[in-house]
């Protein structure tokens, strides 16, 4: 039986990857009304800003982890002026700003390519909490804990930003209708880009903890978190964060079984599966909140 | 001479892709052009392109007939799509198309019996550059037929307001169903195109980077005409060709950076129709003006 | 000047007839010139890091070739067309190849499913393809398409079974790249060696080579109890999946395969991959042959880095078309290059000692089954005390 | 059953009820609309209005009541089919297509009434192009009589206000209704652009159309409507001749406020 447990604390751990990435994603879908497909190059740039901090710099874990997390804000708020501002200034339009976060995404993964000389490289052993705790006879990483620590502290903080500030006011007012926050004294380009720094730094902490604990920092990571994270955002409901986290976790456990007792080719099969059914029978996601448009 | 054929024989391989892209492009100008946003037709091509190439290796026939067969089984595998899809209000349609895509690699993976699975499989469709142009030159006659027949104002009705067009008569479920089958058939077509292009197909040919191609050809080239559709993905086709003979190691940096500024300084693409026909409002004879202005007295 | 005018008529003609008659004298030998070979390189995309090996080595051959002056006076250029692995831009890259008349052979392609695309391509346009990177079985058709790659195939076997003699386990697992053609293909014939050998399989772990995380793969296999682990995957994937193996505490003896031989490996992986046996078809400090050390100093000294097996097939397909257009008389074209290149058994010039041409495939003798050790060489593997 | 064969009354509406969340939109209206009358529906702000005709329409399904159309009932069918049975309709603010020119809007119209398959108007068959032109000859007729027939190959959207009104009112008739529910049509409009439509409204009711009329410009309901209902807060308020209902106290509540708030607002200051 401690084999069950050793893969289902994978699960939350890799779950957990998969939530933070989600929601970095999620927000930005359901504020600034986007499908960003530029949004796993933030992480895959955070890991390598990460690294360089670690190697070259030689910052201790923390400090590096914050670099690399503050970089993919800052990515994240240059691609929404540059790639999302102009087209935001002619109305909300969902096609043309999926087009412009394409471009992006080719811009940006080409780039971290280069960046990394096109091989994957990961952090060098020391620059990393790397001790093993035992749990009875089921061996813990450390780097699980603070995986799964961070997933459930950066939920909550969002949760209650989200729901119980003025801010969060602001940004879920932007959401419904910029023009209209606007009126309502709500400075929207702040709003927009301060969301889009806190989107960006959600999505790059997935990036680096992905990219310490798989030991690939490489453009492949982001594409990777990038498709289970926009699962957990439709699956969990993509206006409410616990349900994005929740989806996430689910999604991890649900992969890790599904290759251990069943088969891994059916695994992805069966998120997609999963994703595709709760986009037909539940468009907002298990959380979710109906949105009522007026005729 | 010997330069420009030279020059012709380098560049035929690139022209027939541009050519077999701007089939999928079509395909999903096809349902955008009556309001719906989906890569679904990725879908389509694969089913296509695989179909059609196990039909040749299994039964033998003539490789020309696959066309038409590719084309029936993307219209009917649409029209089924259709029915599960169009209950979703638009931005869930595309995020369930793009799942569609995703699901669709895993299924071609796991039934090497008619894909070949991880290893892929050669396609035996001779696909020459005259009959790509016969095709293509056919297809372009179907979407002029479209856009200047009944069909094509009730799929623009539907398009700008379904709410008003609905409160016309349009039933829009039909209109979209319409464009569903269309997507269909020229997506199927377009997959099998693709196959025989390449010769060869393996799981990953019909994925991710086809979809958001064909999306940013569409949009590129302006998505209110089917003529733009076929320059958009013509020069999308065409941007990494020339991109690798001036930077060849940025190359792909210089296509996002095009295709951004593109999309920011030429919007609705292109080739857009009401662009033009707002220049025309200027352009009113002389005399036609004179007319207009005297006759305003109402005569009821 | 005047003198010159009429001198003019005559003196033409007796230099023509000098002219003529020295031709014929060399007539015998290549027509000097510069030889192109369409080089389609995989530098970017997934396989970038292997890609850049194989191109490194190339123009390194180019380089000794021209020193060497093995053909005369003529030297070979390599003309790169990027392709990023992908097919539709190799196909589009192969045909701006046989378009440029001055392309006398081209090269290509680490992705069986890119060669599987071009084969139809280059046997219609008759122009001769050397393969340098793709592994599946089939591919080489003489006198048009050869492989000049190392296959991994029966290396693979010869070393589970060295490694296996020496450990006498009794059961093995296997992780496994479900969604990779070639590493299925491998495999299967070692796994029946081994429960030939009385070996059972403990079980088959199965990993995406798209796949980040192998923490639940490996512990998946370490649940199997198994007393050796094979791991037949891609670079990336193999890699992930030995570092989670060993982070898991997993002690015993982990076999890979020759994805671990470049030294950026080592760099990535560090005591995670020491002591790991693995078959390498070339290697720069082991049983190397004299051809092959100049070839790794020469390496080194033009790029800063020790060459591995992917190196050594680019530098050995440059020097396999180099062999074909000197046996060839007079201005060679694409068919007498291709007929050339048909007849050729033995190599002149081999830095992997005892490599020969079977059917278009090149075949190489013995296995080296090396580690890497704690400072970072590559040492025979020895069995544990 | 009048003279003319046609039921007395058109559109039957009875204990119809609307909600959205709490707020009770429309509830227990009841009105009848007699056939080749104008028939007139007043009432403040957010007194329901726009909700019933979204209702009548299809726009937006009822909670409550039945709607009948000459006696076949319509409250559950979707708007298309309620398009077809002859209601067309325009809107509060005007939805005219974008990138469509004003011929077009009208050709959008007659779809309903278009007279050939899609396949036969794809194909081109001689059939299919004959009825396209007679639709479209029918269409400049439709613009004329809205005085837009020299405007027909421009853009719509870059027409004046009061002309873009007129081009929706075509796009309406184009698809031969026999109930025509014209909301607000003269928002925004000087008398004597009110007047042109309701004298528009009159020449179309001597054509043998029934019109619906939502409106807040008295001057109008008096001059053009043979009947006015009034509506306030979602609920039946009165009904009669115009004059009758302008008169009505309740009526006058309802627009200007009780006499005794007025007032109590005096003794404030």
């Amino acid at each position: 039986m401690d084999l069950f447990f050793e893969q289902l604390i994978n699960g939350v751990a890799l779950g957990s990857l998969y939530a933070l990435f989600g929601l970095g994603f999620g927000i930005v879908f359901a504020t600034l009304g986007i499908l960003n497909a530029a949004q796993g190059t933030y992480a895959s740039w955070a890991a390598i800003v990460a690294l360089a901090a670690a190697e070259h710099y030689k910052l201790p874990f923390i400090p590096a982890l914050l670099t690399g997390v503050v970089a993919a804000g800052v990515i994240a708020l240059l691609v929404d002026q540059v790639a999302f501002q102009p087209l935001r200034r002619r109305g909300k339009d969902m096609l043309g700003a999926l087009i412009t976060s394409i471009a992006c995404w080719i811009i940006l993964d080409s780039l971290a390519g280069t960046a990394t000389g096109h091989n994957s490289l990961s952090f060098p052993r020391g620059t990393y909490p790397s001790t093993m705790y035992h749990l009875g006879t089921i061996p813990l990483p450390v780097m699980q804990i603070i995986t799964i620590a961070a997933m459930v502290a950066v939920t909550v903080g969002l949760h209650v930003l989200i729901r119980h500030t003025r801010f969060g006011a602001a940004m879920r007012a932007v959401g419904w209708d910029q023009t209209a926050a606007s009126l309502g004294g709500v400075n929207p380009r702040y709003v927009v880009i301060i969301t889009a720094f806190i989107a960006g730094s959600t999505s790059g902490l997935a990036g680096v903890l992905g990219g310490i604990t798989t030991h690939n920092v490489s453009f492949m990571l982001g594409e990777g978190l990038m498709l289970k994270g926009f699962a957990a955002v439709v699956v969990g409901g993509y206006d409410d964060v616990r349900g994005t986290a929740l989806a996430g976790v689910a999604l991890g456990v649900l992969e890790v079984m599904t290759s251990q007792y069943l088969s891994s080719g059916l695994r992805d099969g069966i998120t997609y599966a999963l994703l595709l059914g709760f986009l037909l029978l539940r468009p907002r996601g298990l959380f979710g909140s109906l949105t009522y448009s007026r005729a | 001479m010997q330069g420009l054929w030279d020059f012709w024989a380098a560049y035929r391989s690139t022209l027939a892709f541009a050519i077999v892209n701007s089939f999928l492009a079509l395909s999903t100008y096809a349902v955008l052009s009556a309001g719906i946003l989906s890569f679904a037709t990725v879908t389509y091509a694969a089913f296509g392109g695989f179909l059609g190439a196990r039909m040749v290796l299994a039964t033998g026939i003539d490789p020309m007939l696959t066309l038409p067969a590719a084309a029936l089984a993307g219209a009917v595998l649409s029209y089924l799509v259709a029915l599960i899809f169009l209950r979703l209000e638009s931005h869930w349609m595309a995020l369930a198309s793009l799942a569609l895509i995703l699901i669709t690699r895993v299924i071609v993976i796991n039934i090497p019996v008619v894909t070949g699975g991880v290893n892929g499989m050669s396609v035996p469709l001779p696909v020459s550059l005259e009959l790509l142009a016969v095709l293509i030159a056919l297809a372009a006659l179907v979407f002029w037929r479209l856009s200047v027949s009944w069909y094509g104002i009730a799929a623009q009705s539907v398009r700008e307001d379904t709410a008003v067009a609905s409160s016309l008569g349009i039933a829009p479920r039909k209109i979209q169903t319409i464009a569903f089958v269309i997507s269909g058939a020229v997506g199927g077509l377009g997959g099998m195109l693709l196959a025989g292009a390449l010769q060869f197909i393996s799981p990953d040919t019909y994925f991710v980077n086809i979809a958001f191609t064909m999306i940013a050809g569409v949009v590129l080239g302006g998505s209110y005409h089917w003529t733009g559709v076929i320059i958009g993905a013509a020069v999308f086709t065409a941007l990494p060709v020339i991109a690798q003979a001036i930077i060849p190691e940025f190359q792909d940096v210089a296509n996002g950076i095009v295709l951004l500024l593109i999309m920011i300084f030429l919007p609705r693409g292109l080739v857009d129709p009401r662009a033009i026909r707002l220049r025309n409002k200027f352009q009113l004879p002389v005399a036609q003006a004179i007319k207009d202005t005297s006759s305003t007295k109402l005569d009821i | 000047m005047g003198t010159s005018v009429r001198l003019g008529p005559w003196v033409f003609a007796t230099l023509a007839a000098f002219a003529f008659q020295t031709t014929p004298a060399l007539a015998q030998g290549l027509t000097p010139g510069e030889y192109k070979i369409g080089f389609i390189t995989e530098n970017t995309g997934p396989i970038a890091q292997a890609g850049q090996s194989f191109w490194a080595g190339a123009q390194l051959a180019v380089e000794d070739i021209k020193s060497s002056k093995y053909i005369g006076a003529s030297s070979i250029v390599l003309d790169p067309k990027e392709s990023g692995s992908d097919a539709a831009r190799s196909i589009q890259a192969m045909n701006q190849f046989i378009a440029d008349r001055s392309v006398i052979a081209t090269a290509c392609c680490i992705l069986s499913p890119v060669a599987g695309s071009l084969k139809p391509v280059v046997l219609a346009a008759k122009v001769p393809l050397v393969i340098y990177g793709a592994t599946a079985a089939g591919l080489p058709q003489p006198p048009w398409i050869y492989s000049m790659t190392i296959l991994p195939g029966p290396k693979d076997t010869a070393t589970a079974l060295l490694v296996s003699d020496a450990i006498k386990p009794k059961t093995a697992a296997y992780i496994l790249a479900a969604d990779n053609d070639a590493f299925k293909g491998r495999m299967a014939p070692t796994q029946k060696a081994l429960e030939a050998k009385g070996i059972a399989t403990a079980g088959v772990v199965s990993v995406l080579t798209k796949d980040t995380d192998f923490t639940a793969a490996a512990t998946q296999a370490m649940g199997l109890k198994p007393d050796v682990v094979l791991v037949y995957a891609t670079q990336q994937a193999a890699a992930g999946a030995i570092s989670a193996l060993r982070d898991r505490g997993f002690t015993k003896t982990i076999i890979g395969n020759d994805v671990l031989g470049p030294e950026a490996i080592y760099k990535k992986m560090g005591a995670t991959v020491v002591g790991i046996p693995f078959p390498v078809g070339f290697s720069d400090t082991i049983g190397v042959s004299a051809e092959g050390k100049s070839f790794v100093n020469a390496y080194k000294a033009k790029f800063k880095v020790s060459p591995d097996s992917y190196s050594a097939q680019g530098y050995q397909m440059v020097w396999f078309v180099a062999q074909g257009l000197k046996s060839i008389s007079g201005t060679p074209t694409r068919e007498s290059l291709s007929a050339a290149l048909a007849k050729l058994e033995k190599f002149d010039h081999n830095v992997y000692g005892g490599e020969f041409m079977k059917e278009g495939q090149a075949q190489t003798t013995g296995t080296i089954v090396v580690n890497w050790s704690a400072d970072g060489k590559l040492v025979p593997w020895t069995a544990p005390k | 059953m009048s003279e003319t064969g046609l039921p007395q009354s058109l559109l039957e509406i009875s204990a119809v009820g609307k909600n959205f969340g709490g707020v009770a939109a429309v509830s227990e209206l009841s009105m009848v609309v007699q056939t080749g009358s104008v028939a007139g529906l007043m009432g403040p702000n957010g007194a329901g209005k726009t909700t019933l005709v979204n209702l009548i329409s299809g726009l937006l399904p009822s909670d409550s009541g039945t709607i009948r159309l000459a006696d076949v009932e319509i409250q559950r069918s979707p708007s298309h089919v309620i398009a077809e049975l002859g209601i067309a309709r325009t809107y509060q603010n005007v939805r005219l297509f974008s990138g469509m020119t004003v011929l077009e809007q009208v050709m959008a119209g007659c779809y309903v009434r278009r007279g050939t398959s899609l396949w036969a108007s794809f194909l081109g068959l001689p059939k299919a192009r004959a009825a396209r032109k007679a639709v479209e000859s029918h269409a400049l007729e439709l613009l004329d009589r809205v005085q837009l027939a020299n405007r027909a190959h421009l853009l719509a959207e870059t027409l004046s206000y009061g002309e873009q009104r007129r081009v929706e009112i075509a796009r309406a008739l184009g698809t031969s209704p026999r109930l025509l529910l014209l909301d607000e049509p003269t928002a925004g409009m000087n008398a004597q652009e009110s007047n042109e439509i309701g004298k528009l409204v009159h020449s179309l009711r001597d054509g043998g159309l029934t019109v619906l009329i939502v409106e807040h410009n008295v001057q109008l309901v008096k001059d053009f409507c043979d009947h006015v209902t009034v509506m306030n807060f979602g609920r039946f308020l009165a009904d009669g001749t115009p004059a009758e209902c302008i008169a009505h106290p309740d009526v006058q509540a309802a627009y200007f406020g009780k006499t005794t708030d007025a007032e109590r607002i005096r003794t404030l200051r």
